[in-house]
């Protein structure tokens, strides 16, 4: 059991944790960074779930943070799948030679 | 506020009734396994014979639901300890859906064996898309939210890679499953802030906590806005579409087909759900928001869309442009009662008629690269006469001529704005729309034109009689929306009627 | 005429032969243009006894407007928009001018020229039904229905048929009048809440002709001589801009020439016959009734724009070479008169514009046949390349000669009758307008001479060295509407006598919502009467 | 005579000359040049016949039952709200049949004549269709009852004169003239329809209680309006529109205008000579005998609106005696044969416009019955001349016919003497209206003198076109072998002749110098009018004095015509040679240059405009829409651009959004500071 006075900094850093991971996004072009971000944003969302469900002393939280844990594991698999098929082939990895389509 | 939900989650275990509530989702379901295993045992040349089991799979899904409408009856009620909302609203979401998901299985293998891609997880994953999109526009909790957000993603992600030779395909995918997990993750958070600051996961429970929330909460604003991004990120509204016109292009025509129906009805309807009902006690927060997303999809939308050389492409903004008039109805939705029927009509019209449009691209996509490129249009009303015309008929109603289903979505939802005394609203759409009839006019005489002399026009399949009986069915549903409107517009008012209160 | 419903009826007939026009196998032309004009005939004969229905027997619809044969069902009960229509003595003869133009361009439809005969004339059926339920229908929602409808038939027979260029002045036209029309459909929606707030969740004409006119205050708009931008100023606005396009008035008029040149002549019959008065009825039917306030009001701008489209129209129907063009120009000088008639918000004006209307329908109907005629034969429509025709052509010169006199407005002839009781509303009204619109008529006798003498006189032209007279098919065609021409020039009394039974109530309905009466606004002229 | 027999005979002398003309025009083709003779000969001749009836009728008549009104049927009725309600009605009365005698009468001449002018016509069908039309337009210009009738017939007149001055219509020349003509009736027929909006608008039961003007022209302003356009109600009425307002002065004008078009007075006169390009007949019968007399004949049927706008009157005598001495004066050095007699009718119809301005009703109309004898005889006598030389028309290829066609020679000569005014017709009918207007017309004695002097100018040009044309050396190949023209041409020409020599005596003899038979045949038409400037009628009050002056001044130019022309006793040329006259002959031979400056300041502007419209007009008003557009695409480029395919663009598009979005609500909400 969190101590109360705690709580709005489980929440900053659950929100620091998702700029630093949406930042990610943004400069890294290497798609697997890129796609560990996200997780990383995911996660970060997890621990304010927590963090809350804690604080509410609420299960509804916990079980929603699992849940987002079973689905990104669906995601990363499907994902990875992806990405190693685009960038197989003597492809550097880099998210910005995506662009046959644009306009 | 009370620590624990309504019911307590330990002790209560769902029944037999819980099932009932969500029948067409588990038929689709169990269609979605029973796919993945005969794609075992078919033979390849026989892949057909998916189709028609999908097919079939779908239709009794259909019947289920049209049986759910009456068995929900006016009130509807919500199964599992209130995370699935078993209404009206739901049902009618989940008929558009099927029929969508019906008609694209019925123009698939056509499509799929011209180009090659005639794969057995293809009707797999269509249906757990589907079983997503109808999960999602039932969904009464923010898990279930998320769980059929990202189901209907997932599968949609390797259908727009399904394509597995051609690089653009392949982009289109990833484009779309980076972009889109970034959503979700930007939903997840704001689902989260909701969360916490009410304490629920369950819409109804939310609605009330709001109530007492009042004065405002910044996280909770902070939360609903994120949600918003996220699902305006799914309905591809403007600034949160960039990646539609990619990944339509990219993407199957066939897969386009659906994703650009399908998906739209399902995250409309959990919008309407959300903005209308639960958050209804913010309306004065969240709606100039949804008011500039909404002018923002039509201008650009349909700007954009003015100078394409691309139909998919073409397509892809005025479906953006769409979203945003629907989000008109959405807007207004709380104020006035035409908004979300407005919108519900709205949804219908746009799904069949968009799905038109898309299966003459799919159905007369030939051999070698998709149909693409305006100029491969050209001389189309002299080789194919009637899928030209159809063609023109679609595009006519994505224009709002009366007589087509487009009008008169756009007839509700335009008088809904006005009647919510948002005028400037309504003109925004006026003039956005008066614009869009230059782009889809001039497709339709490009097919008018005769082909050059010297140039070689594209080979366009023959239309078999699946692809002829889809664009006849969903020709006729346009016209059938655009003149008799007071049916669909009397289950519309019905499905608005029956919406469980408070989500 | 008696409860039957024939208006649905006349709506219907076309429809129904459309679809039966699929049945028939393509290669079977004669049967489809059979089929055709026998649909056209018998809709042409169904309307001309409504139309002597409506000449000979009292009003029975009871609302504000002397209404005949009316039916009023429920439409879409949850807006409450009804199916409402009705006929009186100012659609009457439209009515009538319309099925007999659309005969007329099922009787030109010929084998040779036209290719997928069938859907051409599955258009040309549905475009007659959907004209027709513009003229017919009193519920707004159901007029607009009909009114942007009308365009789908229109866009594909202007797309599908026609010269190269077609495209680009299809393309124009679509857009100008989508436009316009949309901002009518907020006005729609704007009068339909207005009727709600007073209690009456409708959009019905004569419904909301009883309701008073909300006294709003607007936006002050200190550089025009209005004095307040009202609600009701903006939605006549959208109104009339709508019917300025279609119709059209100068400056809005610039789809016209393109498109008019690109069409082929049976739609051109009736497109420039039926269609370009649309703008002209609307005017009158909702514009003037509706809003009297806001015309009266506006009423020194619009005749201004009259006559403007009067004189442009002349000034370039006297430049061009091209006799499409030139028809197409003095069109528009045409429709400039019609414009002055109703903006005059006179009696005599208005039944002047009304007969206008259906004159002015015969005579260009006649003058595009004959352009078509001659460019079928002499293989141009170059004034400069013609001439001498009359020596090869005699009949139709004598045909030519009549349409041309009846384009001219020479007395005796049906042009004369309209432009003179035009001329006379307008002198009401302010008598400087008379003289500028008598210049407008002395500038048409000019250009028609012009266009006429140019094409049938002088010496003849290498162009129309070996051509040959009319055949008796396009004699036949011909001949009836110079018949006409010169009848209802001396008799014109049936037209005046069903359009003056429905005038009064428009002009009373007018002048009711503007406040002010008639002498009271010609007393100052050009000063603005606030409702 | 009853209502039914005047409708009857109205009806038939309507219908014969259209049946005629539809005959001519439908049939003729087919069944040949015989069938299109007699069909259009007789059509007229009947119509003449049925003229006669009338005739008499209104001879045996009552004294004040010789005027009748038939109503055909109604032409419009636009019901109580608008009050314009017109019936297709004619009436009958000494005016109406008098104009009726010579257009039948005439016309029947000219039409005999006419066959064999146009023998060898290709056209004839269509001459003698045109020329039926005619006479049934002027027909129902005279009969009219309603001023919408009158403007129809008008209106029609016009448009037989435009069909046959272009009825060589291969030649530019013709069809140029015919638009002319055209389109100088169109002004008359506009300003008439204005006239008639005034008329309707403003005749009342009683004076108006207003101080008469414009405001007057507004309707409900005043009550008992009659609304009509009736011109029998109009004429009883006319007081109504008050003496002497600028009301009655502007209707009269605008009635003038209307005459003055039809009649090609000064200023649009311009029309009449270039219409010499029609078939000779056609020039003798429209532009000299009826048609361009319509103008007299309009003015004399409103005789009550001129009584009582004396300034308008006035305008109109000083524009008839205006044109008259113009005329004259141009005439006198035309080279044209047919032209110099066109100005020459000009001129007299200018003395008749003269007679009606200043009252003198009965004299204009006596001057026109003599005007229609002889100038018609010197229509066909030309023509005949035309023929004879093979369709030359200079008549400086002329000369020495005299002894060539004696017959035609003498008829002509008895026209010029006619014509000058000495001994036959013309010195009755010209010196009544200028004893007249010596007498009580306004402006005189000034416009007496102009007459007198118009005197002196048409004995000049009268006899210098016989002597340049009959006598002398035959001045062309042409000219030495002319032969006299065949019976058919002579007859006319001689019976004409004949009434030019006799009429003037007839008509003057039982009265010596007493008010003259067509003055007492009128006089109740125009004494009905209420005012009777005529019941002081010229008679031994003239005096020989007038009389004698006048016939002396003609005498004077015919003396001084034969010296110069005929005898070549005097050549002026020398004269006119000096510098300062110089310019005299120079104007007259450019017809005071009228043509020039109409094209200088009329046509020629208009056309430009047209051009320059074309040019800027349309696209200026696309420019709009060009703009719009313009716009939109670059909007649209401006998206494209931002649609940059990179995956790190479109995330940060939602962030950056998502994050505005945020901070905007809140801020609104006034959450953060």
């Amino acid at each position: 059991m969190l101590s109360q006075a705690m709580f709005p900094w489980i929440l900053l850093t659950a929100a620091y944790l998702f700029s630093l991971g949406a930042l990610g996004v943004l400069i890294r072009r290497n798609p697997l960074v890129v796609f560990m971000s996200i997780e990383l944003m995911l996660n970060a969302v997890n621990l304010a779930l927590v963090g809350y469900s804690s604080f509410l002393s609420s299960e509804e939280g916990q079980v929603f943070a699992f849940m987002v844990i079973v689905v990104a594991a669906a995601e990363v698999v499907v994902g990875l799948g992806l990405l190693t098929r685009v960038f197989s082939i003597g492809r550097e990895l880099d998210v910005d030679d995506l662009d046959e389509l644009k306009r | 506020m009370t620590p624990l939900g309504a019911l307590p989650l330990s002790t209560a275990t769902p029944g037999l009734s819980d099932l009932a509530g969500v029948l067409p989702e588990l038929i689709v379901a169990g269609g979605f396994l029973l796919l993945m295993l005969l794609d075992l045992v078919v033979p390849p040349s026989r892949r057909t014979w998916l189709a028609a089991v999908s097919g079939l799979v779908l239709l009794g899904a259909l019947g289920a639901s049209v049986y759910g409408w009456y068995d929900a009856g006016a009130a509807g009620r919500t199964v599992f300890f209130g995370a699935v909302a078993y209404d009206r609203l739901s049902i009618f979401a989940d008929c558009v859906i099927l029929v969508t998901s019906l008609l694209t299985v019925v123009i698939s293998p056509g499509y799929l064996i011209r180009r090659h891609l005639h794969h057995g997880e293809y009707y797999s994953l269509v249906m757990a898309a589907t079983a997503g999109m109808m999960l999602l526009a039932g969904a009464t909790s923010l898990m279930v939210i998320f769980l059929a957000v990202e189901l209907l993603s997932i599968s949609l992600y390797i259908l727009s890679g399904f394509s597995r030779q051609e690089e653009r395909s392949q982009e289109a995918a990833v484009k779309y499953l980076l972009l889109g997990s970034f959503a979700s993750a930007f939903l997840l958070f704001g689902m989260a802030l909701v969360y916490g600051e009410t304490g629920h996961t369950q819409l109804a429970q939310i609605a009330l906590a709001m109530d007492r929330s009042l004065p405002l909460d910044p996280l909770l604003v902070g939360g609903i806005i994120l949600i918003f991004v996220g699902l305006a990120f799914k309905v591809s509204a403007a600034p949160f579409h960039a990646w539609t016109p990619d990944v339509y292009q990219g993407s199957p025509t066939s897969v386009t087909t659906f994703m650009s129906v399908a998906t739209k009805v399902a995250a409309f309807i959990v919008l309407i759900r959300l903005f209308d009902d639960t958050f209804a006690s913010y309306y004065a927060r969240w709606s100039p928001v949804v008011i500039g997303v909404a002018i923002l999809s039509m201008v650009i939308g349909n700007l954009a869309a003015l100078t394409q050389t691309s139909i998919k492409r073409m397509l892809a903004y005025s479906g953006i442009a769409q979203a945003g008039y629907i989000l008109i109805g959405v807007a207004v939705g709380v104020s006035t009662v035409l908004g979300v029927e407005g919108a519900l009509y709205y949804l219908a019209a746009y799904a069949l008629t968009n799905l038109g449009a898309f299966a003459v691209v799919t159905v007369m996509s030939g051999r070698g690269e998709d149909l693409d490129s305006y100029d491969q249009l050209r001389g189309l009303w002299h080789r194919r006469p009637y899928v030209a015309a159809a063609m023109a008929f679609f595009l006519l109603s994505l224009a709002g001529f009366p007589f087509t289903a487009g009008f008169v979505g756009k007839f509700l939802v335009f008088a809904a704005a006005i009647q919510g005394h948002n005028v400037a609203l309504a003109m925004w759409g006026i003039g956005t729309s008066a614009v869009s009839v230059y782009y889809y006019l001039r497709v339709s005489l490009i097919m008018f034109q005769r082909p050059a002399a010297e140039e070689r026009e594209y080979e366009w399949p023959r239309t078999g009689w699946a692809g002829s009986s889809v664009l006849a069915v969903s020709a006729a549903g346009t016209l059938v929306l655009g003149v008799f409107v007071v049916l669909v517009l009397t289950v519309a008012t019905m499905a608005h009627a029956g919406t469980l209160p408070g989500t | 005429m008696s409860g039957l419903p024939w208006l649905t009826a006349i709506i219907m007939l076309p429809v129904g032969g459309a679809i039966v026009l699929q049945a028939v196998p393509s290669r079977a032309a004669d049967v489809i243009k059979g089929v055709t004009v026998a649909v056209a005939a018998v809709e042409a004969v169904l309307v001309g006894m409504i139309v002597y229905g409506v000449a000979t027997t009292a009003a029975t619809g009871g609302g504000p407007l002397p209404m005949h044969d009316v039916e009023l069902a429920s439409w879409i009960p949850v807006i409450g928009a009804s199916y409402h229509v009705g006929v009186d003595g100012v659609s009457a003869w439209i009515l009538a001018l319309n099925a007999g133009l659309f005969l007329v361009g099922a009787l030109v439809v010929s084998r040779q020229s036209t290719e997928r005969m069938k859907l051409f004339c599955g258009l040309l059926l549905l475009a007659e039904a959907a004209t027709t339920g513009v003229l017919v229908s009193l519920d707004l929602l159901l007029f607009y229905l009909f009114w942007e409808g009308m365009l789908i038939p229109l866009y594909f027979l202007l797309a599908f048929y026609g010269n190269e260029n077609r495209g680009r002045a299809t393309l124009k036209f679509v857009i100008y009048t989508v436009a316009g029309s949309l901002l009518m459909l907020v006005a729609i929606i704007y009068l339909h809440f207005q009727a709600l707030a007073a209690g009456h969740n409708t959009f019905d004409l004569e419904v909301l002709l009883t309701l008073p006119q909300p006294v709003q205050s607007g936006v002050p708009l200190p550089f025009t001589s209005v004095p307040t931008l009202t609600p009701a100023m903006f939605a006549f606005l959208a109104f009339g801009l709508a019917f300025a396009i279609k119709m059209p008035i100068v400056p809005f008029h610039t789809w016209l020439p393109d498109l008019y040149e690109s069409a082929p002549a049976p739609v051109l019959v009736f497109f420039a016959g039926v269609v370009g008065k649309m703008g002209a009825y609307g005017f009158i039917r909702f514009g003037i009734t509706l809003f009297g306030g806001p015309v009266h009001q506006l009423q020194p701008l619009l005749v201004a724009l009259a006559i403007l489209s009067i004189l442009y129209g002349a000034l370039q129907a006297l430049s061009q070479t091209d006799l499409k063009r030139i028809v197409a120009y003095a069109s528009i000088s045409h429709l400039g008169f019609i414009a002055l008639g109703i903006f005059s918000l006179d009696q005599n004006g208005i039944n002047g514009a009304l007969i206008q209307i259906v004159n002015h329908g015969i005579i260009i109907a006649g003058l595009f046949l004959v352009v078509a005629m001659v460019e079928a034969r002499t293989g141009t429509r170059d004034i400069r390349e013609l001439g001498g025709l009359q020596k090869r052509m005699p009949w139709l010169y004598l045909f030519f000669l009549v349409i041309t006199l009846g384009a001219l407005g020479l007395p005796g002839t049906n042009g004369f009758v309209g432009e003179v009781t035009i001329m006379l509303g307008a002198f009401q009204y302010f008598w400087p307008l008379a003289v500028l619109a008598g210049v407008g008529v002395l500038l048409a006798g000019w250009y028609m001479l012009r266009m006429h003498q140019g094409m049938m006189h002088d010496v003849l032209r290498p162009a129309a060295e070996k051509v040959s007279d009319l055949r008796l098919r396009e004699g036949l065609v011909l001949a009836p509407i110079a018949a006409l021409i010169v009848f209802l020039g001396v008799y014109p009394h049936p037209v005046g006598a069903v359009t003056s039974q429905a005038v009064p109530a428009y002009v009373t309905l007018a002048d009711a919502h503007a406040g002010t009466t008639v002498a009271a606004v010609v007393t100052q002229p050009l000063t603005v009467v606030s409702p | 005579m009853s209502t039914s027999t005047a409708a009857l005979l109205a009806g038939l002398v309507l219908l014969l000359p259209l049946l005629g003309s539809a005959l001519c025009g439908l049939l003729g083709p087919v069944l040949g040049r015989r069938f299109v003779n007699l069909a259009g000969t007789l059509s007229i001749a009947g119509a003449f016949a049925v003229t006669l009836v009338i005739f008499a009728e209104i001879l045996g008549a009552a004294s004040g039952h010789q005027s009748v009104t038939v109503t055909f049927w109604n032409w419009l009725n636009l019901g109580s709200g608008s009050n314009l309600n017109v019936d297709v009605s004619v009436t009958l009365d000494q005016l109406s049949v008098l104009m009726l005698l010579v257009i039948t009468g005439v016309g029947l001449l000219i039409h005999v004549y006419s066959v064999g002018y146009m023998e060898h016509d290709e056209g004839v069908a269509r001459f003698f269709s045109y020329m039926n039309f005619f006479i049934f337009s002027m027909v129902l210009l005279v009969l009219a009852a309603n001023l919408i009738i009158l403007i129809i017939g008008w209106a029609a007149v016009a448009l037989s004169s435009y069909l046959l001055i272009g009825f060589w219509y291969e030649r530019t020349s013709a069809v140029v003239a015919a638009r002319k003509a055209m389109i100088t009736q169109i002004i008359g027929d506009v300003a008439l329809v204005i006239a008639a909006f005034l008329l309707f608008l403003n005749v009342r039961t009683v004076p108006p209680t207003c101080p008469p003007n414009l405001v007057c022209a507004l309707p409900g302003v005043f009550p008992q309006h009659l609304y009509t356009l009736s011109i029998p109600q109009i004429l009883t009425h006319a007081s109504s529109l008050g003496a002497g307002s600028p009301l009655i002065t502007l209707i009269c004008i605008l009635l003038a205008v209307g005459a003055f078009a039809k009649s090609a007075q000064f200023p649009l006169h311009t029309w009449l000579p270039d219409a010499m390009e029609g078939p000779t007949p056609v020039s003798a019968l429209i532009h000299a005998a009826t048609m361009v007399t319509a103008g007299v004949y309009l003015i004399a049927r409103f005789h009550a609106l001129f009584d009582i706008a004396p300034i308008a009157a006035g305008m109109v005598a000083c524009v008839g005696m205006g044109t008259a001495i113009m005329a004259g004066f141009i005439a006198l050095t035309q080279q044209d044969i047919k032209r110099v007699i066109a100005y020459s009718t000009m001129s007299q119809i200018g003395l008749m416009i003269f007679a009606v301005g200043i009252g003198a009703y009965a004299a204009g109309m006596y001057q026109f019955l003599l005007h229609a004898f002889f100038k018609a005889l010197l229509f066909l006598a030309a023509g005949n001349v035309i023929h004879a030389v093979h369709d030359e028309q200079d008549i400086r290829e002329m000369g020495g016919l005299q002894s060539r066609m004696r017959v035609t020679a003498i008829s002509f000569l008895v026209g010029s003497l006619a014509l000058a005014g000495f001994l036959f017709a013309g010195m009755f009918s010209k010196e009544d209206l200028l004893g007249f207007g010596l007498l009580n017309g306004p402006g005189t004695p000034a416009l007496y003198i102009v007459g007198i002097v118009v005197n002196v100018l048409t004995g000049l040009y009268a006899f210098r076109l016989y002597g340049k044309t009959f006598t002398g050396e035959p001045r062309s190949e042409a000219a030495r072998h002319a032969h006299e023209a065949p019976s058919v041409m002579l007859w006319p020409v001689v019976i004409l002749a004949g009434l030019s020599a006799v009429a003037g005596w007839i008509l003057q003899w039982p009265v010596a110098f007493g008010p003259h038979l067509i003055n007492t045949f009128l006089s109740p038409v125009f004494t009905s009018s209420g005012s009777g400037p005529i019941a002081k009628a010229p008679g031994l009050d003239l005096g020989l004095v007038g009389f004698g002056i006048g016939v002396g001044c003609s005498l004077v130019g015919i003396g001084f015509g034969v010296f110069i022309w005929w005898r070549r006793a005097l050549n002026p040329a020398p004269f006119f040679a000096l510098p300062g006259v110089r310019l005299i002959p120079q104007l007259s031979r450019h017809k005071l240059y009228f043509d020039e400056i109409y094209d200088w300041t009329l046509v020629r502007p208009t056309r430009a405009l047209a051009k320059g419209v074309r040019k800027v007009g349309d696209p200026v008003m696309d420019s709009w829409i060009k703009g719009v557009s313009g716009v939109a695409s670059d909007f649209s480029a401006v998206f494209r651009t931002l649609q940059s395919g990179l995956i790190r663009d479109y995330a940060s598009y939602m962030v950056f959004f998502a994050v505005a979005f945020t901070v905007a609500v809140m801020i609104a909400a006034g959450l953060v500071k």
